[in-house]
C-alpha cells in the first residue's frame, strides 16, 4: 500500500452514497479504496490498525447517520471503537486523526465527497508539513 | 478441495474506456488460483449470463468474481444465476469498478480497477459457501393486551388463518373503550363476541405476562393468572395500549374546584340528567406540544358535544391546535362554525379556583390581548402515557423504549410496528400518540408482518452466515449482552460446556457479535476478519 | 473471575525494546472475559506494537498465540515450537498465568502485558467489579453475601462508618455505593439486621486501593 | 371461487412499492405500473435532513426499498404505462395497460452512456438518469430528438451495444389477467405555488418551495443563491402554502416536519443563519417530534401568522409583509430567500383514474373510502387505497398504509378463497 485512503463503508449508507456519487459524474480522490461492511458495527480496531500497518495513508469508517442505524448501535460502538484505536496510535505517537468515523446516509453523496476530500486535504497538508521538517 | 476461480470483467458494452481491460487480464491471469479471465460486455444481460453459465458448466470452478456495476444492480440476480448453476451464492466476490471506478474518476483508472478486483479476488479465495435449510416454526401469535387495538389484531390474524392467543389483565375484554357508550361501546361488544366465537383464537383474562426467553418463532412466554403457564409462541404482539392523566402541575386539583377530564365529562355528557348545565365552559390543551393528536381529538370531539347538547359557551384554551391527522382539519373547521371560540397561548394560562368556578388568565396571541374568564367548569387536557408496566415488560423483552417511555426506539427502520427484535411487535397507541386512522394502519401492518415472518410451514435460512465456534467459544456473555436483535442465546453443548449459539431466524446480519467477540470465535462468513483483512492485503499489490 | 487491565504502552515497549521477535502469548480464560487478554486484544496489541517499533524504523517480528488456560503447563506446553522461535515472551494473563508460562519456559525472558488488578464479576456490558479480596478468610455469612473489605472504600468490618452519603453512597467515592448500606438491606431483606449489631474483631487488611473498578472502553 | 396470486398496484412511489415487497414476500405476483420512466415518486429525489443526529425524516429508506424491488423476481415493473381499463372482480380482474412509447428499453439499457455522447443535439436529447432512477436506464426527450423530429439520425442506435433503442414505436396496450385485487398508489401533486400570485413564486429567483429546496440538497449538497453563489443569511419558511385554505379543508401533515427539518439543516450548515418560519399551527405530533421542535426554538424563530405578501427588494432580496401580532401592526421585513411550504394536493389525473376503475373521489379531490376509519377500501370490492392518494401522509404513515393496503388486499383475497 502507498498512502491510500482506506474506507470501511456500510452498505445502508455509505456505500450507496459512493454509488450515487459515480452515477452523478461527480469525483474523488483515486486513492479511496471502498471495502464493503454490512453495518460500521462490524469494523474492529484491529481491521483499522491492519490497515495503517499496511501503509494506508488514513482509515475511514463510514457509516449512518446518528439515530438510524438498521442495528440501532452499530454506529455508535462503530465511533467507540475508532476512538479506542486513535488512543492506540497516539499511544505510540502516531497521529490519532489518521483514523476517523463519519455517519451519512445513502442519499447523500455530496457529503460523502466533503468527507473523502477534507481527509486528503489533511493527508496532504501533513505530509507537507513532513517535507518542511 | 483447491481454490479454483473464475473471473468475469464486464466493460459494460464498451463503454468504460478508461480501464484496459486486456491489461486487467493479463495481470489476473498470472495469480494463482485462477482459471480463466473472461471480458464480456453485457453481464447483466441475457448474452452475459450465457456467457456465465457455459463457463462455468466447463470450466468446474468453486469461486466466482464478478467485476461489473454496483451490486445494488445485479447482486442477487447473479447469486440466483450461481444458484441454478449449483454453485452456492456465497462463493461470489464481486468488485464494483463502474459507479465506485470508472465513473468516479477522470483519467485512465486501469490501476485501481486492478487493484479492486485484486482485492475481490483475495476475498473470494477465503469464501465459503452458505448453506440454507428450512426450519420449523411455531405460528401460533401471542396478542397481549385486550383492548380495540389487540382484539382486533387477533380477530384478523385469525382471518388469516394464524391461531392467536389474546391475553388480558383485566378479567374482562374490552378495554377503555368499554367504558363509553354509543358507536365505540356497540362496536367492542361485537368485536367481544366475534373473538369469543373464533375458533382459533383462545382468550387469557386476568393473566399477564411474566417472562420471555427464546426467540422468533420460539418464544416461550411465562404467563402468570390463575395458575402459571408457560407456552411457546412465534411471534408477540403487544398492544398494551396509553394511559391517561391530568398533570396536578399544570391544574389546580383541589376538590371543589370545577376542573374535570376528559372521561369524566364524557360521563357527564352520556348522564341522562344534569344536575346544572354549565353555561361556560373552557378546555385547555397542548400545553407542552407532547403526544397532542390524542387531546385534540378529545378537546375538538367533547367541545362540539357540549355545545350541540348543552349548547354552553365553549372556549377552547390551546398552544396549536394539532390537525395533521386526517379528518381533524374538518373537524376543527365544525367547532368554530357551531361557535366553539378558540383562542390561542404562547405562554401558558393561569388556571385559579374562583367562588366555585375557575379563572382561566390567558395571553391570547392572535388578539395580542389578555384575557380573563372565568368559567363554570374546566376540561383538563389529559395527558397521554404509557401503561402501566410498559417499562418492566420493556426491560423484561431487553427492548428499548422511545424518550418519552413508549415503546419502540425512535428509529425508522423500525416503523410502523417492528421493534429491534424480530417478532415482537408493537401495535397502537402503546407505541405513541396515534389517532384511529393511524392505529388501524398499524393493526393491518402487524398482520402483514406476522404472516411475512411466519408463513405457514417451514421457514427457509441461511444456515450459518453468523455462526459461533463452539470450541474457541469461552461462553462470556459479550455477544449476547451486545447483540441489538438478541439472537444469541447460551446453549449446553455436552455435559460440561455452554456456548453461545446465534440463531440465524432472529439474527440480522450485522456483525456487531463478530467484531467485539474478545475470543474471536464469531464468524461472519463473507465479512470474516480473514476477508476483510485478505482485501486491505490486496491493496497496492498490483 | 480475575480481572486485568493492559499496562501503559510505553512500559511494554520498553520491556520487549531489546527484543526483535516476541512471542504474544494469550489466555482464553478470565482475561478473554474481561476484554484484556484473549486473541482479540493480542492480535490489538501484535499490531500497536508492530506500528510503534515500525515508526521507529526497528520492524518488530511478532507471533501471536493464546492457550485456554494459561495457568496450567500442560496447556502452556503447546506453545513450546513459538517459544523456541522468539527472543522473548510477552504474556497478557493474570499474575498466575504469567509466572506459569515463565516456570514452563526458563530460559526465556518472560513479560506482563496486564495488571492483575482484581477478583470481580461483570456489572453490565464492559464494566466489571470487584466484589471478592481473597482476604482467605471468608465471612460472607455474616454480611449478606456482601464482602464489605472490598465493597467498602475503607474495607471496615464494623460498619457504617458514618459517612454514608444521601442515597447510600461513599462518603469518598460519590459514585459508588456504599457497602455497609447493600449489606444492611441485604439483610433488612432477609430479616437478620441483629447481625449488624454484632462487633467484629478487625482483621489484617493488606494496603489496596479498594473497591477497585475497571471500566473497559472499547465499545 | 378461486382468487387469483397476481396483483397490480399502480403507482410506484414510497407506498406502491411498499405494497409490492410487502406481497411478493407474502408469495404474490406483483404487476408494478409505473405512469413515469421510473420508479420512486416524489420521495426518492428528496435530501437527507441529518444535522449532527437522523432527524428522521425517513427519505434514506427509499433507495435500499428500491433496489429491492428492482431485482425482485416476482416483481414486474411497468413504466411509462398507465391503467386504461379494468374488467372482472374481485378474485379476478383484467387490467388494460397501455404503455407509451419509451424508445430505449430500459429490460435491455445498461446505462453506459454512450448514446449521451454521440448525440449531436444540443442539450442532448438522450439523458441519462437521475441516480435514484430504478429502472437505471437513459431515456429520449422526444422534442430534441432529431430522428423523432423527422430528421436522419441513426447515432445512438448505431452506437449501443446492446441494442435497446427502438424507434417507430407506437403505444402498447397489454392485458394483465388473473389479477386478484388492485392497489392504487399513484400519489400526489405538490400544490402550484405559483397559484398564490402575491408570494412572488415563479416571479423571485429566491422564492422555492420546500420541494425544491429537498432537491437542491439532494443534487447539490448545500443551498447557493442563484444570484450570488453564496449561502443565504437570512431564510424564511412560510406554512401552509396550499394547506387550510378556502381551497384546501385539510392540513398536508408533511410541512411543519420538512420545515423545521429543513431549517435545522440550513442552520447546522451556515450556523451564522438566521431562519424564521411563519406558521398558522404548528404540527408536532409524531414520535420524539416534539423535542426536536424544542431544540428547534433554541435557535430558530417562529412568528404565529402567515406572511400577506412578498414583493421584490433591493439586491435581489425579498421583502415578507407580515403580521406583527405583538405590535398589532403589519411589519415588513427582508430575506435573502424564502421557502413556501408547498402542501399536498390530489394528483389532476384522479378523476381519470377513478373512472377507469369505478372509485370513487372525495370532497377534497383524494379518493374515497368505503367507510370512516377503513382508510384502504375503496367503494369496489378489491381495489384498495395505499398513500398519499388517499389523504396526505408524511413517509412513515405511507409506508404503514402501504404495508396495511397489501394487507387488506391478502386477507380479502383469503376470505374468497
Amino acid at each position: 500500500m502507498n498512502g491510500e485512503i482506506i474506507a470501511f463503508c456500510c452498505e445502508h449508507s455509505a456505500y450507496a452514497a459512493a454509488d450515487v456519487v459515480g452515477k452523478q459524474g461527480l469525483h474523488y480522490p483515486e486513492k479511496l479504496r471502498v471495502i464493503r461492511v454490512p453495518c460500521a458495527g462490524r469494523v474492529d480496531i484491529i481491521h483499522m490498525l491492519k490497515a495503517l500497518e499496511e501503509g494506508a495513508a488514513a482509515v475511514l469508517v463510514l457509516g449512518c447517520e446518528d439515530g438510524l442505524c438498521q442495528h440501532l448501535t452499530g454506529n455508535v460502538r462503530a465511533k467507540e471503537r475508532v476512538k479506542y484505536s486513535e488512543t492506540l496510535l497516539t499511544e505510540v505517537g502516531i497521529d490519532g486523526g489518521r483514523v476517523g468515523m463519519f455517519n451519512l446516509a445513502a442519499n447523500a453523496p455530496h457529503k460523502f465527497i466533503k468527507i473523502i476530500n477534507e481527509v486528503n486535504d489533511r493527508i496532504k497538508e501533513r505530509e507537507r508539513e513532513n517535507d518542511s521538517r | 478441495m483447491p481454490v479454483r476461480m473464475g473471473i468475469f470483467l464486464c466493460d459494460c458494452g464498451g463503454s468504460l474506456k478508461n480501464i484496459d481491460f486486456p491489461k486487467v487480464r493479463e495481470n489476473l491471469e498470472n495469480l494463482e488460483d485462477i482459471a480463466f479471465v473472461d471480458i464480456t460486455h453485457n453481464l447483466c444481460l441475457e448474452e452475459g449470463e450465457k456467457a456465465i453459465t457455459s463457463r462455468i458448466l466447463t470450466e468446474n470452478i468453486n469461486r466466482v468474481v464478478i467485476a461489473a456495476c454496483s451490486p445494488e444492480f445485479r447482486e442477487r440476480n447473479f447469486g440466483e444465476l450461481l444458484e441454478k448453476l449449483r454453485l452456492n451464492p456465497g462463493l461470489l466476490s464481486l468488485a464494483n469498478i463502474r459507479e465506485q471506478c470508472s465513473w468516479a474518476h477522470e483519467g485512465d483508472v486501469t490501476r485501481k480497477a486492478l487493484e479492486l478486483i485484486m482485492m475481490a479476488v483475495g476475498k473470494a479465495r477465503l469464501l465459503q459457501p452458505v448453506e440454507r435449510k428450512e426450519v420449523a416454526v411455531n405460528n401460533e401469535v401471542l396478542v397481549v393486551g385486550g383492548g380495540f387495538c389487540g382484539m382486533k389484531s387477533s380477530l384478523e390474524l385469525s382471518q388469516l388463518g394464524i391461531r392467536t392467543t389474546l391475553v388480558e389483565r383485566e378479567p374482562t375484554l374490552g378495554g377503555k373503550l368499554k367504558k363509553l357508550e354509543g358507536f365505540y361501546s356497540s362496536q367492542i361488544e361485537a368485536m367481544i363476541k366475534a373473538i369469543e366465537k373464533a375458533e382459533n383464537i383462545e382468550i387469557l383474562t386476568s393473566a399477564e405476562v411474566t417472562g420471555v426467553e427464546g426467540k422468533i418463532g420460539d418464544f416461550k412466554v411465562r404467563m402468570r393468572g390463575t395458575k402459571e403457564i408457560l407456552r411457546s409462541f412465534g411471534a408477540i404482539v403487544f398492544a398494551t395500549g396509553y394511559k391517561t392523566e391530568v398533570a396536578a402541575g399544570d391544574f389546580p386539583l383541589k376538590p371543589g374546584v370545577n376542573i374535570i377530564s376528559q372521561e369524566r365529562l364524557v360521563q357527564l355528557l352520556q348522564a341522562p340528567t344534569l344536575e346544572a348545565r354549565p353555561e361556560t365552559i373552557g378546555f385547555i390543551f397542548d400545553l407542552s406540544d407532547e403526544n397532542p393528536r390524542f387531546p385534540t381529538l378529545a378537546t375538538l370531539n367533547n367541545a362540539l358535544a357540549v355545545k350541540q347538547r348543552w349548547g354552553s359557551e365553549v372556549y377552547v384554551f390551546c398552544k396549536n391546535v394539532k390537525v395533521d391527522s386526517e379528518g381533524v382539519e374538518k373537524l376543527y373547521r365544525e367547532a368554530r362554525e357551531d361557535g366553539v371560540m378558540f383562542l390561542k397561548f404562547d405562554k401558558n394560562p393561569k388556571i385559579s379556583a374562583d367562588d366555585g368556578r375557575v379563572k382561566i388568565d390567558a395571553e391570547d396571541t392572535l388578539l395580542g390581548e389578555e384575557i380573563v374568564l372565568t368559567c363554570d367548569l374546566v376540561v383538563a387536557e389529559e395527558k397521554l402515557l404509557p401503561a402501566e408496566g410498559t417499562e418492566g415488560l420493556s426491560s423484561l423483552l431487553k427492548i428499548r423504549t422511545d424518550s418519552q417511555g413508549f415503546y419502540q426506539e425512535e428509529n425508522v427502520h423500525l416503523y410502523p410496528v417492528s421493534s429491534e427484535r424480530k417478532g415482537i411487535f408493537f401495535v397502537g397507541n402503546c407505541r405513541g400518540d396515534l389517532d384511529l386512522g393511524r392505529v388501524l394502519a398499524d393493526i393491518s401492518s402487524v398482520v402483514a408482518k406476522v404472516y411475512e415472518l411466519l408463513p405457514p410451514g417451514k421457514v427457509i435460512v441461511e444456515a450459518e452466515r453468523v455462526k459461533a465456534d463452539p470450541q474457541k467459544c469461552v461462553a462470556c456473555l459479550t455477544c449476547i449482552r451486545v447483540c441489538p436483535h438478541r439472537a444469541v442465546q447460551l446453549v449446553q453443548v455436552d455435559s460440561e460446556k455452554v456456548v453461545a449459539e446465534i440463531s440465524q431466524l432472529a439474527c440480522d446480519k450485522c456483525g456487531i457479535c463478530a467484531a467485539i467477540c474478545p475470543a474471536k470465535a464469531i464468524k461472519f462468513e463473507g465479512y470474516s476478519d480473514d476477508q476483510i483483512l485478505a482485501q486491505i492485503e490486496a491493496i497496492g499489490v498490483s | 473471575m480475575i480481572v486485568a487491565e493492559r499496562k501503559p504502552i510505553e512500559e511494554i515497549l520498553q520491556m520487549i525494546a531489546p527484543y526483535k521477535k516476541v512471542l504474544l502469548a494469550g489466555c482464553g480464560t478470565c482475561v478473554t472475559i474481561c476484554w484484556t487478554g484473549g486473541e482479540k486484544e493480542v492480535g490489538i496489541l501484535a499490531s500497536q506494537l508492530r506500528l510503534a517499533r515500525g515508526k521507529e524504523g526497528d520492524k518488530a517480528d511478532t507471533v501471536e498465540a493464546t492457550v485456554e488456560r494459561q495457568c496450567e503447563k500442560e496447556m502452556v506446553e503447546e506453545l513450546r515450537d513459538k517459544v523456541d522461535g522468539v527472543e522473548a515472551v510477552l504474556s497478557l494473563a493474570c499474575g498466575a498465568g504469567i509466572q506459569t508460562i515463565a516456570e514452563v519456559f526458563e530460559d526465556k525472558p518472560v513479560f506482563p502485558a496486564v495488571n492483575t488488578t482484581f477478583l470481580g464479576s461483570p456489572e453490565g456490558e464492559g464494566v466489571w467489579l470487584e466484589n471478592c479480596g481473597a482476604c482467605g478468610d471468608c465471612f460472607l455469612d455474616r454480611t449478606g453475601g456482601i464482602c464489605p473489605m472490598v465493597r467498602c472504600a475503607k474495607g471496615i468490618l464494623n460498619g457504617p462508618c458514618g459517612g454514608t452519603r444521601k442515597g447510600g453512597k461513599c462518603e469518598i467515592d460519590p459514585d459508588k455505593d456504599c457497602g455497609w448500606v447493600l449489606i444492611y438491606r441485604r439483610l433488612e431483606k432477609q430479616g437478620r439486621l441483629d447481625l449488624m449489631r454484632k462487633y467484629y474483631p478487625p482483621k489484617n487488611f493488606r494496603v489496596v486501593k479498594r473497591p477497585g473498578k475497571m471500566q473497559a472502553i472499547k465499545a | 371461487m378461486k382468487a387469483e396470486r397476481s396483483i397490480v398496484v399502480i403507482g410506484g412511489g414510497i407506498a406502491g412499492i411498499t405494497s409490492a415487497l410487502e406481497l411478493a414476500n407474502s408469495g404474490f405476483t406483483v404487476y408494478l405500473v409505473e405512469k413515469e420512466a421510473r420508479i420512486g415518486g416524489q420521495a426518492a429525489s428528496f435530501c437527507c435532513k441529518a444535522t449532527e443526529v437522523c432527524t428522521k425524516c425517513s427519505a434514506c429508506l427509499l433507495p435500499q426499498k428500491l433496489s429491492e424491488v428492482a431485482s425482485y423476481p416476482q416483481i414486474s415493473i411497468l413504466t411509462n404505462s398507465m391503467v386504461v381499463g379494468v374488467k372482472g372482480e374481485l378474485g379476478n380482474f383484467q387490467v388494460e395497460v397501455c404503455q407509451k412509447p419509451q424508445y430505449i428499453s430500459p429490460q435491455k439499457c445498461i446505462a453506459c452512456g454512450m448514446c449521451t455522447e454521440v448525440c449531436p443535439t444540443m442539450p442532448k436529447a438522450i439523458q441519462s438518469p437521475p441516480p435514484e432512477a430504478v429502472p437505471y436506464s437513459y431515456s429520449i426527450n422526444e422534442s430534441q430528438c432529431l430522428r423523432l423530429k423527422g430528421k436522419k439520425c441513426n447515432l445512438c442506435r448505431e452506437i449501443c451495444p446492446t441494442n435497446a433503442i427502438v424507434f417507430g414505436q407506437k403505444p402498447e396496450r397489454q392485458e394483465l389477467n388473473n389479477i386478484g385485487a388492485i392497489i392504487v398508489a399513484i400519489g400526489f401533486d405538490v400544490f402550484n405555488a405559483r397559484e398564490i400570485g402575491y408570494l412572488g413564486y415563479g416571479r423571485y429567483p429566491n422564492v422555492l418551495t420546500g420541494f425544491d429546496l429537498e432537491r437542491i440538497f439532494r443534487n447539490q449538497g448545500s443551498l447557493k443563491l442563484s444570484s450570488n453563489g453564496k449561502e443565504p443569511k437570512k431564510v424564511a419558511f412560510i406554512q401552509c402554502v396550499g394547506s387550510r385554505d378556502e381551497n384546501h379543508g385539510y392540513c398536508s401533515q408533511v410541512c411543519c416536519k420538512y420545515a423545521m427539518r429543513l431549517a435545522r439543516l440550513i442552520k447546522h450548515q451556515k450556523p451564522d443563519a438566521e431562519v424564521t418560519i411563519f406558521y398558522i399551527d404548528l404540527q408536532t405530533a409524531g414520535k420524539g417530534f416534539a423535542e426536536f421542535y424544542k431544540e428547534c426554538q433554541g435557535n430558530i424563530r417562529f412568528i404565529r401568522g402567515v406572511p400577506v405578501e412578498i414583493s421584490e427588494a433591493p439586491s435581489d432580496e425579498v421583502e415578507v409583509k407580515f403580521e406583527n401580532i405583538t405590535e398589532g401592526k403589519v411589519d415588513r421585513e427582508n430575506f435573502d430567500f424564502v421557502t413556501l411550504s408547498v402542501g399536498i394536493a390530489p394528483r389532476k389525473d384522479s378523476w381519470e383514474l377513478a373512472k377507469v376503475l369505478g372509485i370513487n373521489l372525495g370532497d377534497d379531490g383524494f379518493f374515497d373510502i368505503k367507510e370512516p376509519f377503513n382508510s384502504t377500501e375503496t367503494n369496489v370490492e378489491g381495489i384498495f387505497l395505499a398513500g398519499a392518494c388517499q389523504s396526505p401522509k408524511d413517509i412513515p404513515d405511507s409506508i404503514a398504509h402501504g404495508i396495511s393496503a397489501a394487507e387488506r388486499a391478502m386477507e380479502v383475497l383469503k376470505r374468497c378463497q
